[in-house]
Order: structure tokens, then C-alpha cells, then sequence
């Protein structure tokens, strides 16, 4: 069977997000007050095959963990459909 | 308190002596601070006893060890900036930003001298190429060093890439900066009672907290992994503000004294400043700009976040520093007051909760004489068959070795980096030395790191004096006259008596060298604990030697200009020079027997030779790893001219092409001009001859005879055909 | 008259003083202008240099086209004045609507900084006019994010029109039609991701870098008070976008 | 209120996304079969203050307009809590 998963990146809490941290302070001067706690992050999207929902979700959270992030300073999440 | 100690990476002794010099038992905070400061990294508590003989004087030295970087002095009035670090543990645990905090680390010892940072050098060293977990490695370090590198816009433009076992589950990155003093000098001084502290750059976080001491100060284990908090993230937007706003309050004269945040973090300059100056400090812990609002008091004193520097500044200068900063973008905070007491004090709360000598924290850290002991396995291992035997096929040989990771180009490396900035890159990358014209000057500095593990490996003390000669003859192949030198020591765990015997031959070598070529140590950087799993790298001592070019287009290439011109030989080859070798290693698979011995007189006529000769020669380039062989074909690719070599000497074939005796030299010169070249050697009894002629499109070595073409292609694809395998 | 060059300086360039010295190296007159400036003084030609105009984070030159002085120089480049945008200045003109397409990462996805040949496909225009046609150009790039992207109409619309300028002889990122530098319609903007500045003296390896500034030099020299009057339009088209 | 928003930018159909295409062509040597259509995108967090749901809606993507995507070769989309 063919699923879709969507795998979300985000730098660990307590790591510095320069990128974030450079957008929250330009949006003031853009025009938008009030938006803090911006965290930039990766989003991948990917197919694959499986055998049913739980094999595709341990093949991608596999993945991640060998390749798509570097779990040293990043966690992720995976979502299957 | 009994055992927090010991996590903090103190032992029970030196717990001690803090409780002796306090009087009484140390808060939290304080200790967190011995720590840092008593730390292998920060105290060089191991090596001082050696390094205090090095010979650090000269006539060009304005300022020597002690001090962020060392000052060398290249005309009146022109003086420039020159240091070596390390981030090796770091950039095992992630390559990408441990390599790339290595660079801002570098460029901010060079900015607290009052110098622009203009030009980095990368000295790295992994495990074989074709390990997956090597290619990830040597991917991240180098994307990580050209992604900081060039975005604060200062150029990458030498380095050295060695692959060897040894590395693989400790791999070196050392990097090396040259700035130049562009308004004055500036001291790491917090003078001035009454003055204002300002802190100055990032917000602090909990990054990076006990990076002196728990990544930089002990040996990894398979655990290290988890070594996590102690990542740091590099900003390089951040860093490259930092630089523009100090440049610009040091131009204003708006600041007394200045120092960078590294290792040890707000603890480091706080204690070394004034300890220097012989004052104090008061720091109030509630004015500093925290990422996270729940920091403990010990996490603000010691986080190694990155981009933050420390300025002292007279009261009424204090609003002007902050409008340059935020100029720049740049928060600044006054965070504490110059005192007279001696001490580094700091309230959080209303309460005080650090009350300590300046003195003790910087200056009365431990010292200690570890027993050293020549290690037995020496022996066996010089004994040992050095691989001199002749290969299969000589032609095969010669495409073995030009084309092993550690011969081949590393314009995959190189390529990556901004080498041109600045419009000053007169020879870059791919050269003996690069070559800096200083901004707006026509003076240049020649500059280049070396270092040879294998020949340290086999004979420190030799392998050591044998690196400060690559590094000074790189240097001199250029035309420029070796000044100064910086010094990266990777070693293994310093109370083994093996690896201290190895730290310390290696000392004395450098320093013997060092003093015969007239280029004193102006700084450096000792990297203990490169161990993984109880197994030492080899003894890796890194030598930065920067030289003096009065005039930046007299610089001469490593490249061949034109057929027809004579091809010179500087020194004289000894056949049995393969100990160590590239050759052995490819061809015989063996590293043992002795390194080739160095006679450092001849290697300093050699240079005296090459500074003079360079007006008539046409290129210059010296054989390294893997002999004249090599030697004579980086040359012939680079200029895409062929070469024919007949004088070769009666002995083997195979021996006078892949021995790797120092102190000679390749020069090449129009004819007219060889009687010219010849006499100069003469003069400085550096025994000179005429071996051959460029020109053709082949490589003809006596009876070995390859065409450029194929020469090129496996020289240019040697690094990237392991690298391209998986990488992402 | 000296022909009068402004440089325009974000925190995080790091070409503008490059790009000060070579253009002072022929001859122009160049001040520094700061990004939170929000005139431009009098000058002929506006730069914006490379570098890493507000880090370039979120897109290279993302924030830079919000900086105060770009409404003055968007101001300047619709009045028909000159406007040259090297590497990071290529991509915020492109960030900025005044060129058209966007700059995305190299196919190879490797920071790249080398020696480049560039063909010139359009002498026709206030930055090749000391260019033949058909010149091959040796200029260094200096980038990770050079390889220009546009929709087939505008693409095809712009190479028809002559609005890809500069052309790369060996294409080293991906770049469509081998773009190394393009212009807007009416010419007055340029966009390029190799570095001129970079290639001005013999003794770094080139001086082909001149023909492109030297050529612009030349004719605000030869119509110092109003360049803009003295452009050839490449087509009818308006704007670029 | 206080919303917290969920941006996820990537490259518009049909232009090609060599980071993904990498991803693809160095999974099977991990040992992944069966794996295609690999993109690479952004994801930003942010938080903000607005009226409602849907005012903060509007002004998150009109953040994307200019800023967080750019139109010429990226797509957005945006979800607000
Ligand atoms: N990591 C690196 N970064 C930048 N340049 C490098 C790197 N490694 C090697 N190079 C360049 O490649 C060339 C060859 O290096 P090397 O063999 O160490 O030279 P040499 O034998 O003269 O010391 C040098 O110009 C060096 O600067
Ligand atoms: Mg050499």
C-alpha cells in the first residue's frame, strides 16, 4: 500500500533559532506588532509503500532519525495517511 | 556539594584548593565558575609547564602568547593579527555547528586585538573518506565553515584535509585567522574603577553550558552522543554585526578595554580582564539579556552562548555605546562596574552570590607536572619496516598516490568557500602559502598551517620540528620570509604518561625549530582528551606560520607558467626518506620505521634561498606528502604544462621519486635566468641543480612517463570519488 | 565630472567595500549609503553589493527589501535611473519585484565560489556597452543560492527581448537559459549573480570585471546629469513584472 | 487573543527540488525502497495577537504574501489555533 507522510522538523527546545529569532525582530518594522516565539523548521513530504499505517510510521520515524533530521539539535514529528 | 564537583569536571584535590583560597566552601555559582576556569581548556594546567619554553620574542613580535591573538608587526604602522583554535569535540558532536562556532569563535579572539578578521585557514583531519559516518562528518565541518565563513564575509583561504584512522572517532578541525589592526591595538584590560561593563551581542541561553569543561576537557565514550545541551548554534548574521560595531567603537575610541566571549562564557573575560588590570568587578546577573527568563544564576555565568562580547567603557561614553550597537542591531547592556577590590563579585536578586578573587578564578588555577614516560611500543614501532619496497607497476604507484584523499585536490573543499573577498587573494587556495594583500596596501602576508601526525606518531620530537619547517618553507616558497608562528597541539589524554611524553617531545621540538628558524610563538591553542574509547589520535601538533611580503605582486605561484622554462632543484633528495610516507601508507600499507631527519640549518638556508630567488623564478613549490613525484605533477596540473625530468640520481627509481626528505624545493625559471638562480643557491650553500624542462603534454619522471590528462583526472576526482557516494 | 556611485550598505553585506574600491579604481566618485537611510543622495548609480543583506535566513533577500532605503531606490530605478545589483543585490532586486524571476539554491546544493566564463548576449545595454557581441567574460561567482528561476512566458518574453544579458558559457548551478545576469525591460536595472568587483586587476586573476562597471561609468560620462534620458530601451516592455 | 499559527511554505508544483530529490536518491542505499515524491519545504511557527481566528488567519497570510513565501516559486499555506 502507498502512504503519505508529512514529517515536521523543528530545532529542540532550548537550541537557538537564529532564523526565528532574526524574522521576530524585522516584523515590527513590517508593520506587524504582537508576533513573537517564531521557530523556523522543514516540512517533508514524501510516498512510500508499506504493509499497513504502523509499518509506514516506523519506516518514516526511522528515516528521520537516520537522515531527514539530525537528532542532535533537532526533534520531529510524523504524521501517515 | 561533596561530589557536584566532580560532575563540574573538578577532581577532589582541586575542590580543595578552592575551599583553602576562599576560606570556605564555594556557592554553586562559584564553583560552576572554577570550573570552567580551572578547566584543561581554559587553564592550560597540563601544558603550561612545558609551553614557557617556547621561545616567544622576536623584533616584529608586538604582542605575544597571553592575549586573545598574537600581534606581528609587517611594516611601521601596519600590524596584523594571527591565532589558531580548535573545536574538535565539538565538531564531533555536530559537525555543522561545532565547525561553525569554531569560525566565530576564532574571528572574535582576533576581534578582541582591535583587528578585521580577513582571512581563515581550516585545518581538518578525519577517518578514511569512504566511512559513511566520515563522509556525514566531513560534510557538516565543511559546509558548517563555509556557511559562517562566508556569510560574515571573511574569506577561507588555505587549509590542510588529512584522512587517517586515527580521526575517525575524533576528528580535528582547527582553524586559523589573520586579522589586520585597522585604527589601534587593543587590550583585553578592564581598567578604570567606576567604568561600565557592556555585554554586548546575543541574548544568553543555555547553550553551550560547560562546553571548557565537559567537551573540551575529558574523553569521549560512546555516551558522548548525549552530550547534547552543550551544542552550541552559530549566528553568523550576529557575528558579522559584532564585528562592524566593535570595529566601529574602537574607531569612535569609545571603549578601554575589550574581550570576547568563549569558552567559560561572561566567567572567562569578567575575571581575566580584571585580573590583568589588577582591579575588580561588580556584575548584577538581573541586567543580563537571557533567551530563556528561568536561567539559573551558574548557567548565566557560564553559558558559552555564541556572538556576545564584553567592552569596558567610561561612564560618560556609556550612551554612545549603545547607540553604535544598536546601529548595528546589536542589544547592549550594562551588566557590572570596574571596582578596586580584587574581585569578581556578582549580586542576582539583591543577594550576592559570587564573592571571589579575580586572581584565583584566571590567574591561580592548578598546575601540574604529569609524569611522562617514553612509551615502549616506540621502539618496536621504529624498528619496524619503514615500506620503502618497490611497487608492482611505477606508473600505477605514482596514480596511487597522486590520487589517495590526502594527495588529491581539494578544490571539492575549497570550492565552498569565499576565497576572494576582499580583493586581496593573490595566491589562493591550492598554493604552498596563501598569499593576503592587506587592505588598501601593497604589503601581503603569506600564510599556511601543517602539520604531519604520522611523522609525530613515529618521532614527536621530530615529526614536531618537522612540521615548523613544512609550515616556514610553504611560506618561503611564495617569496615571503617566515615571521611568526601559531600553534594548534592536538594530543590524546595528558595524564597518560605515554601521550604526555608525546605532548612534550613535541614541545620541545617545536620550540627548537621555531628558534633555529627565527620565527617565534606568538599563541596558540592545546586540545587534550582526543580520545574516543580509551584510543589516542596520533600526536597532531598544527603549525600556522605566517610570513612577510613587502611587495603582494612579487608573490610567486606554485603553478607552472610556461613551457620551456628550466626546472630547478633545491636540496638534495635522500633515498631512504619513506618512514612515514605517503607512499609507504598507499603502496606498502605500512606506517612505521623513522620520519626522514631534519637538519634545520639546511632548511633554513633552503628558506633563505627561496626568499631571494623569488624576483627570477617563474614558480615555486616544495615536495611534501608524497615526494618530488607529487611535487613536480600538483605543479605541471596546476599550470597545465607538461614536464620532463631525466637528472634523477643512480638510485631506485621508486625512492628518489616518493621519498619525502624536507627542506628541498622545485623552482623553475626562464633559461636566461638559471645561472641567476643557481648562484643565489650557491651563495647560501643550498645545493642546487637543473633536473629538467616544462613543457609537453606529459609527465615524463626518467623511465615513468603519464599523460597530464590522466595525471589531472585522478588528481582532481581522488577526495570527491568517496565523497560523492551518499552524501546529502 | 566624476560619475557619481552610491553603494547601498545593509547590516550584513559584505561586498561594499569591494565594490567601493573597484568602482574608486575607475574612476567614480562613491559613497556608502545605509539601508535605514530613506533618501538617496545624488548619485547616477545605485549598487546594492553582496554579502548577506539581513542574514538571509527565511530567503536571501527576503527582509532586505523592507529595509527604509529601498522605497528610494525603487523610487530611482522607476524614474529610469541605474541600478546594479551584484549577487546578494541580484537576489533582493528579484525579492523586490524590480527584476523579474526568483534565485533559488544551486542544483548542486554546494556553495560555490569559482572562476566563470559569461558569454555577453546583449551589448545593448548601460552595463555591456563596452562589451562585442558574443564576448566571453572571466568573472568569479560567489554563491549558494544563483540559480535563476522564471515561468516559461516570462522567460521567453525576456529572452526575446534581450533581458538575459549575461549568460554562463558552462552553466555551474542550474540556472535557467544558463542565466548569469539579466536585465529589466527598459535596461536601467541590472541583476547578476558573478562578481565584477572581484575581477578589476590583473593581479587577481582577471580584468574582465571592468568592461561591465567600466562600461556603465562610461555612459554616465558621457550623460552625467540624467543617465536615465540616455537609456535604450531593450523592448516595449514597461516593467519587467 | 493570543493565536498560534502554523505556516508550511513550499516549492510550487512543478519546479524541481533538488534537496528532495537528493533525499530520493540517497534513501535506497540506507536500505528504504519504495520511497518517491520526496519535498523539501518550510514550516514556521509563530504566535500573535489578533481580534479572532479569522483576523489572525488574514494577517498570518498576508505575512506570507510578503514575507514568510515568495509567490514566484513557493505556495503557503496556513493554519491558525
Ligand atoms: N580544508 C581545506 N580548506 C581550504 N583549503 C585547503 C584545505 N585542504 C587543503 N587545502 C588547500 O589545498 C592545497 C594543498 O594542501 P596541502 O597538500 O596541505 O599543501 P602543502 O603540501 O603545500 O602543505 C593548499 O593550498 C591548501 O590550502
Ligand atoms: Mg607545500
Amino acid at each position: 500500500m502507498r502512504f503519505t507522510a508529512e514529517v515536521k522538523v523543528m530545532l529542540k527546545e532550548g537550541i537557538s533559532d537564529p532564523q526565528g529569532q532574526t524574522i521576530e525582530r524585522a516584523l515590527p518594522a513590517l508593520g506587524y506588532e504582537g508576533v513573537g516565539e517564531v521557530r523556523v523548521g522543514k516540512r517533508i513530504e514524501l510516498k512510500l509503500d508499506a504493509g499497513d499505517i504502523d509499518e509506514a510510521r516506523a519506516k518514516v520515524e526511522d528515516m528521520c532519525n537516520r537522515l531527514l533530521a539530525n537528532p542532535v539539535i533537532e526533534s520531529f514529528q510524523v504524521e501517515v495517511s | 556539594m561533596k561530589t557536584v564537583h566532580r560532575e563540574l569536571g573538578l577532581t577532589d584535590a582541586e575542590f580543595d584548593q578552592i575551599v583553602a583560597r576562599l576560606g570556605r566552601e564555594p556557592s554553586y555559582t562559584e564553583l560552576a565558575m572554577f570550573s570552567v576556569m580551572w578547566s584543561e581548556h581554559c587553564s592550560y594546567k597540563s601544558s603550561r609547564n612545558h609551553l614557557k619554553n617556547l621561545p616567544t620574542e622576536g623584533d616584529r613580535i608586538l604582542v605575544g602568547p597571553g592575549e586573545g591573538a598574537g600581534i606581528i608587526e609587517v611594516a611601521p604602522g601596519l600590524a596584523v593579527a594571527w591565532k589558531i583554535e580548535s573545536h574538535n569535540h565539538p565538531s564531533f558532536v555536530e559537525p555543522f555547528n561545532g565547525a561553525a562556532t569554531g569560525i566565530g569563535g576564532i574571528v572574535r579572539d582576533i576581534l578582541s586585538m582591535g583587528a578585521r578578521p580577513i582571512a581563515l585557514l581550516d585545518s581538518l583531519r578525519f577517518g578514511p573518506p569512504d566511512d559513511p559516518r566520515t563522509r556525514f562528518l566531513i560534510d557538516g565541518v565543511v559546509h558548517g565553515i563555509s556557511s559562517y565563513g562566508n556569510s560574515i564575509g571573511v574569506p577561507t583561504v588555505g587549509g590542510e584535509m588529512v584522512f587517517e584512522d586515527c580521526y575517525a572517532e575524533n576528528p580535528l578541525v582547527n582553524v586559523a585567522c589573520l586579522g589586520v589592526i585597522e585604527h589601534r591595538l587593543m587590550h583585553g584590560r578592564g581598567e578604570g574603577q567606576g567604568n561600565a561593563a557592556i555585554l554586548f551581542g546575543s541574548s544568553t541561553g543555555r547553550d553551550g553550558i560547560g562546553g571548557a569543561s565537559v567537551l573540551a576537557s575529558a574523553e569521549f565514550d560512546d555516551g558522548s552522543l548525549d552530550k547534547r545541551p552543550s551544542v552550541q548554534v552559530g549566528d553568523p548574521f550576529t557575528e558579522k554585526l559584532l564585528i562592524e560595531a566593535s570595529l566601529e567603537l574602537i574607531r569612535k575610541d569609545l571603549v578601554v578595554g575589550f574581550q570576547d566571549l568563549g569558552a567559560g562564557g561572561i566567567s572567562c573575560p569578567t575575571c581575566e580582564m580584571t585580573s590583568k588590570a589588577g582591579t575588580g568587578i561588580e556584575l548584577e546577573l538581573g541586567s543580563v539579556h537571557l533567551r530563556e527568563p528561568d536561567m539559573e544564576p551558574f548557567e548565566v555565568m557560564i553559558s558559552e552562548s555564541q556572538e556576545r562580547m564584553l567592552a569596558v567603557v567610561e561612564q560618560e561614553r556609556v550612551d554612545e555605546v549603545v547607540a553604535v550597537c544598536s546601529k548595528w542591531g546589536l542589544e547592549a547592556r550594562v551588566i557590572g562596574r570596574i571596582t578596586d577590590t580584587g574581585k569578581v563579585q556578582v549580586r542576582s536578586g539583591g543577594e550576592m552570590i559570587v564573592d571571589v578573587s579575580a586572581d584565583a578564578l584566571a590567574e591561580e588555577g592548578p598546575v601540574y607536572d604529569r609524569p611522562y614516560e617514553r612509551p615502549r611500543w616506540i621502539d618496536e614501532l621504529q624498528g619496524s619496516d619503514p615500506g620503502a619496497a618497490p611497487p608492482a607497476d611505477l606508473k600505477e604507484a605514482f596514480l596511487s598516490v597522486l590520487s589517495s584523499p590526502r594527495v588529491a585536490s581539494k578544490r571539492w573543499v575549497w570550492s565552498q568557500y569565499d576565497h576572494m573577498i576582499f580583493l586581496g587573494t593573490i595566491e589562493g587556495p591550492g598554493s604552498d602559502a596563501a598569499v593576503i594583500r592587506l587592505p588598501d596596501r601593497k604589503e601581503a602576508v603569506a600564510i599556511t598551517t601543517d602539520g604531519n601526525g604520522r611523522y609525530c606518531y613515529l618521532d614527536p620530537y621530530e615529526g614536531a620540528r618537522l612540521s615548523v619547517a613544512e609550515a616556514a618553507r610553504n611560506v618561503a616558497c611564495t617569496g615571503a620570509r617566515p615571521a611568526a608562528v601559531t600553534n594548534c597541539l592536538n594530543f590524546g589524554n595528558p595524564e597518560k604518561p605515554g601521550v604526555m611524553w608525546q605532548f612534550a617531545e613535541a614541545v620541545r621540538g617545536i620550540g627548537a625549530a621555531c628558534a633555529a628558524l627565527g620565527t617565534p610563538v606568538t599563541g596558540g591553542n592545546v586540545s587534550f582528551y582526543n580520545e574516543t574509547n580509551g584510543r589516542a589520535i596520533y600526536p597532531t601538533p598544527v603549525i600556522g606560520t605566517l610570513g612577510i611580503l613587502e611587495d603582494a605582486s612579487a608573490a610567486v605561484p606554485m603553478c607552472w607558467a610556461e613551457p620551456g622554462h628550466d626546472v630547478v632543484l633545491l636540496g638534495t633528495t635522500s633515498p631512504g626518506d619513506l618512514g612515514g610516507s605517503e607512499y609507504a601508507k598507499v603502496i606498502n600499507g605500512t606506517v612505521g620505521g623513522l620520519p626522514p631527519e631534519l637538519d634545520i640549518e639546511a632548511e633554513r638556508m633552503l628558506i633563505e634561498t627561496l626568499v631571494e630567488v623569488a624576483p627570477l623564478v617563474s614558480s615555486a613549490h616544495d615536495p611534501a606528502d608524497g615526494g618530488l613525484a607529487i611535487s613536480l605533477a600538483e605543479s605541471a596540473i596546476a599550470g597545465g604544462i607538461g614536464v620532463r625530468v631525466d637528472d634523477l640520481g643512480r638510485d631506485d627509481l621508486h625512492l628518489m621519486l616518493f621519498s619525502e626528505t624536507p627542506s628541498r624545493a622545485v623552482v623553475t625559471c626562464p633559461p636566461g635566468l638559471l645561472k641567476a638562480v643557481l648562484a643565489v643557491a650557491r651563495m647560501h650553500g643550498t645545493p642546487a641543480r637543473r633536473i629538467g624542462e616544462t613543457g609537453g603534454d606529459d609527465i615524463v619522471l626518467g623511465t615513468l612517463s603519464v599523460a597530464l590528462q590522466e595525471a589531472r583526472g585522478r588528481h582532481d576526482d581522488g577526495l570527491t570519488k568517496h565523497l560523492s557516494a551518499t552524501l546529502v | 565630472m566624476k560619475p557619481r556611485v552610491g553603494v547601498v550598505q545593509f547590516p550584513g553585506s559584505n561586498c561594499e567595500q569591494d565594490c567601493v574600491r573597484a568602482f574608486r579604481s575607475l574612476g567614480a566618485e562613491v559613497e556608502m549609503i545605509w539601508h535605514a537611510e530613506e533618501h538617496l543622495p545624488e548619485v547616477d548609480l545605485v549598487v546594492l553589493p553582496g554579502g548577506f543583506a539581513h542574514g538571509d535566513y527565511l530567503r536571501t533577500g527576503a527582509l532586505a527589501r523592507f529595509s527604509p532605503i529601498m522605497a528610494a531606490v525603487e523610487a530611482h530605478a522607476a524614474a529610469g535611473g541605474l541600478l546594479l545589483g551584484i549577487c546578494n543585490g541580484f537576489q533582493i532586486l528579484c525579492e523586490a519585484g524590480l527584476l523579474p524571476g526568483a534565485l533559488r539554491k544551486n542544483a548542486g546544493l554546494k556553495f560555490i565560489c569559482a572562476w566563470t566564463e559569461l558569454r555577453v548576449d546583449n551589448v545593448d545595454t548601460p552595463y555591456t556597452g563596452r562589451a562585442t557581441p558574443g564576448q566571453v567574460l572571466k568573472i568569479p561567482i560567489n554563491h549558494f543560492e544563483g540559480n535563476w528561476y522564471a515561468d516559461d512566458a516570462t522567460k521567453d518574453r525576456m529572452v526575446a527581448n534581450g533581458q538575459i544579458v549575461l549568460r554562463y558559457v558552462d552553466n555551474p548551478n542550474g540556472s535557467l537559459v544558463d542565466a548569469a545576469g539579466i536585465s529589466n525591460g527598459s535596461g536601467n536595472v541590472l541583476g547578476l549573480m558573478p562578481h565584477p568587483e572581484r575581477a578589476c586587476e590583473a593581479l587577481l586573476g582577471s580584468e574582465d570585471g571592468k568592461v561591465i562597471l567600466g562600461s556603465v561609468l562610461d555612459l554616465i560620462g558621457r550623460s552625467p546629469r540624467r543617465p536615465a534620458s540616455e537609456l535604450k530601451a531593450v523592448s516595449g516592455l514597461e516593467s519587467a513584472t
